[in-house]
Parts: C-alpha cells; structure tokens; sequence
C-alpha cells in the first residue's frame, strides 16, 4: 500500500524532503514505518527515536495499523509558542 | 478561531474574535521572540508548522478547556515564517462572563499548545542555528 | 503605567507598555462590560475612581506581584465615565521572560484591583440603578 | 485642626457632596470621624459600618490619629475591574 508522508523541521531538513509516497507491506503498523525511518536518519543526532507520528492529524503509537492513502507525519519535538 | 498564519498578528485581533453579548473577562497570552536565549544572542527566529494538524489540535486543546471552565468563545492565532524578534509568535485569547474562567482556560491552552501543536521553532544564534527542542539542540 | 482615563483603551495599548528587550510572554485580562448582570438587563454602567489613591494602590500590588514572579513591566489602565456595554473597562498587562510568570501575576492584579482600588461601578437597569458592591445593592 | 475630606459612590450621592472641609478636635482619630459620618449617613441602608477610610491615599484603621491638612477618603465597598 502507498501512504503520503510528511516531514516537518530537524527531520524534513536532515532528509531533505518535505512530503513523498512510501510503499509499505499490507498490514504494516507506525511501528513497521518508524523502522524504516531510523535507519534512513542514521546516526545523526536527530532523535528518531524521539520523534511521534501523527496519522490523518492525530498522533498515534506504533501499533496503529496503516492504510491506503493515510496522511503520515514525522514529527520532532514541538518547540511552538 | 484558530489558525496558522503567515503575517504580523495583535492581541486586538485575537480579542474581538472572542467578544460576543454577556462576556465579562478576557485574557490573553502573548509569545514573544526574544533576542536573548540560555545566554546566547538570537539573531532570528522562524516557525514552521502542519497547519492543518495544528488547528485540528487547537481544537481538541479548547474541547477539553470547555470542559473544565464556562468559557464563551477562544482564539489562537500562530505565526509562521521569520518572526522579528521582540514581535507575537503566537497570541490566545479567551472569554468569559466571569474572571474566574478565562484566565485559567487561557494558561490551559498555551501549556497544552506547546506539548501537542505540530509546530517548530528554529533559532538563528551567533555562530549557528537549531531547531529548538530537538536532540540537536541538547549539543548547544 | 497605571493610570485611569475617560475614554476607550485597548489590549494592544496595555501591551506595548509592557514590551521590552527580553521579554517572551505577555498576558493580558480585559474586563468586558456586560449586558446583563445577575438576571438583569443592564442598560449602561459609569465608573468613578479615586484617581491618585487607585494609582498608588495600583503601584503597591505591582509592588508585591513583583515580589512573587519574575515580573518585567506591568501596565493597568482603567476607564471611568460611562462605559458602553461591550467596552473594556480595564486592561492589565504583565510581561516576563517565561510564560510561568506573566499570567499567574495577571490574575494576582486583577484580583487585588478587585479588592482595593478605590473604583465604584454604578449600573442601570430597567427600573432602577444601584451601586455594585453597596449596601444597597444587597436590596434588588 | 481642620481635614480635608473626599466622597465617593453611594457616599458621595447620599451626602449630595464630593469633598468638604471638615473640623475635628486636635488628637482625633479616624474612629472620631467615622463617628460623625455614621450619624450624617443615619439610616438609610448605605452601610456605614462597611466604608472604608484612607488618609492620604492609604487604608487605615480607626485608631489612625488624623493630623491637619490630611487628606480623609470616605471607601465605600469598591467594585472596579
């Protein structure tokens, strides 16, 4: 399945892409996501490991179970106000 | 009214947005850049956001501010882009009939915006830049 | 700037009597005058102060905020005449650095104006006017 | 020794005045004047028992020993904000 994903701040940055499709397995949870994820930010000191997801606008943890065409952000450490 | 925007914002704006017949408070709460950070001087300061998200949170965050306190009406407004410094990231405001509520309700939605609004704040300093609250940031 | 003045004021005003280097939060209370009041439509309320004394008293519970959080300017202005309903009738603002500070001392001071500033509020309703706090007020 | 002294609010309308000269006897206290304001307001349900005094822009208490030329504020309950 295809989700559309979103990158804000420190992480859109560091991957140098603000939003793409990814193809995930069918069945595929967050967690699944989240996984790829680290490993496409490496080492570097951004935190993958701090970072939530947030599926169609509401955060989720990482059994949320993905579907076609979700909207997936990747969000760092909110710092508004 | 909530919302993201990408322009100067007033305190004036986001009160008459909560005025309507039988309110007898408002409080605001202002945020503004300041040119002085953990000892290092800012030289500029810029927001991002997912706007869409953000004022779907904002949202949430007033639902359950409605729940705790008789509030009228609430109003946040959030800037994005390059926000000159000593100028309003971001500006609440909320009404009630009686004092007791907005003030309360106002301190609610700034504490809960800052855990939960998709939104991020990069600073600018002498000798480099960094997204505030990151991992990144911890170096500094 | 604490002071009472006859004619319209802003949250904007109060606001910008705050702002200063350093300054990351600013919080605001504006009382709004109702169009009714426990059950009864108001038709106008007029205020009369005390002026120099509601000065000092203001400055005096500045004084203590001061003494309680982290506190750079505070900023009270208060209206007296008629006001018309739907009208601010005071505007308070207090800036700090951090927002833990600014609202906290912003309801301190509305609350300790409540107590002692010598400011009487006068309304009039269909059938009658009274003054709010007065013994007499006990009567309707 | 004479005081001058200010009306407000209820106070003010009931007294038809908004200041006055007023004389007392060397040595008197605010207990002394709020005395005679008691007796001026009579029965009418202002409340006198309930104002307040200031004496040159401070709340004192009835024992305050007044002096010439202080400035003598009659507070009836304030309802500001």
């Amino acid at each position: 399945m295809k989700v559309r994903v979103l990158y804000f701040g420190i992480v859109r940055e560091r991957l140098g892409v603000g939003s793409e499709v990814y193809e995930l397995e069918d069945g595929a949870t967050v967690g699944d996501f989240q996984c790829g994820l680290t490993v496409r930010l490496g080492n570097d000191n951004v935190g993958a490991g701090t970072v939530r997801v947030a599926v169609n606008r509401e955060y989720v943890d990482s059994s949320y179970p993905l579907s076609e065409n979700d909207e997936v952000a990747v969000i760092p450490p909110v710092s508004g106000g | 009214m909530f919302d993201v925007v990408d322009r100067k914002i007033t305190l004036d704006e986001v009160s008459e947005a909560v005025a309507e017949s039988g309110v007898g408070a408002i409080a605001t709460f202002a945020g503004v850049t300041r040119d002085t950070n953990r000892g290092r001087r800012v030289l500029k300061l810029e927001y991002e956001a997912y706007p869409e998200m953000a004022v779907a949170q904002l949202e949430k965050i007033a639902e359950i501010a409605r729940g705790k306190w008789e509030v009228k009406k609430i109003a946040v407004l959030h800037r994005i882009g390059e926000v000159p410094l000593g100028e309003t990231s971001v500006a609440i405001a909320v009404s009630s009939a009686h004092r007791a509520d907005a003030l309360p309700a106002c301190q609610f939605m700034i504490d809960e915006l800052k855990h939960v609004a998709p939104i991020w704040k990069k600073e600018y300093f002498e000798g480099g830049e960094v997204w505030i609250g990151s991992l990144a940031d911890c170096a500094h």
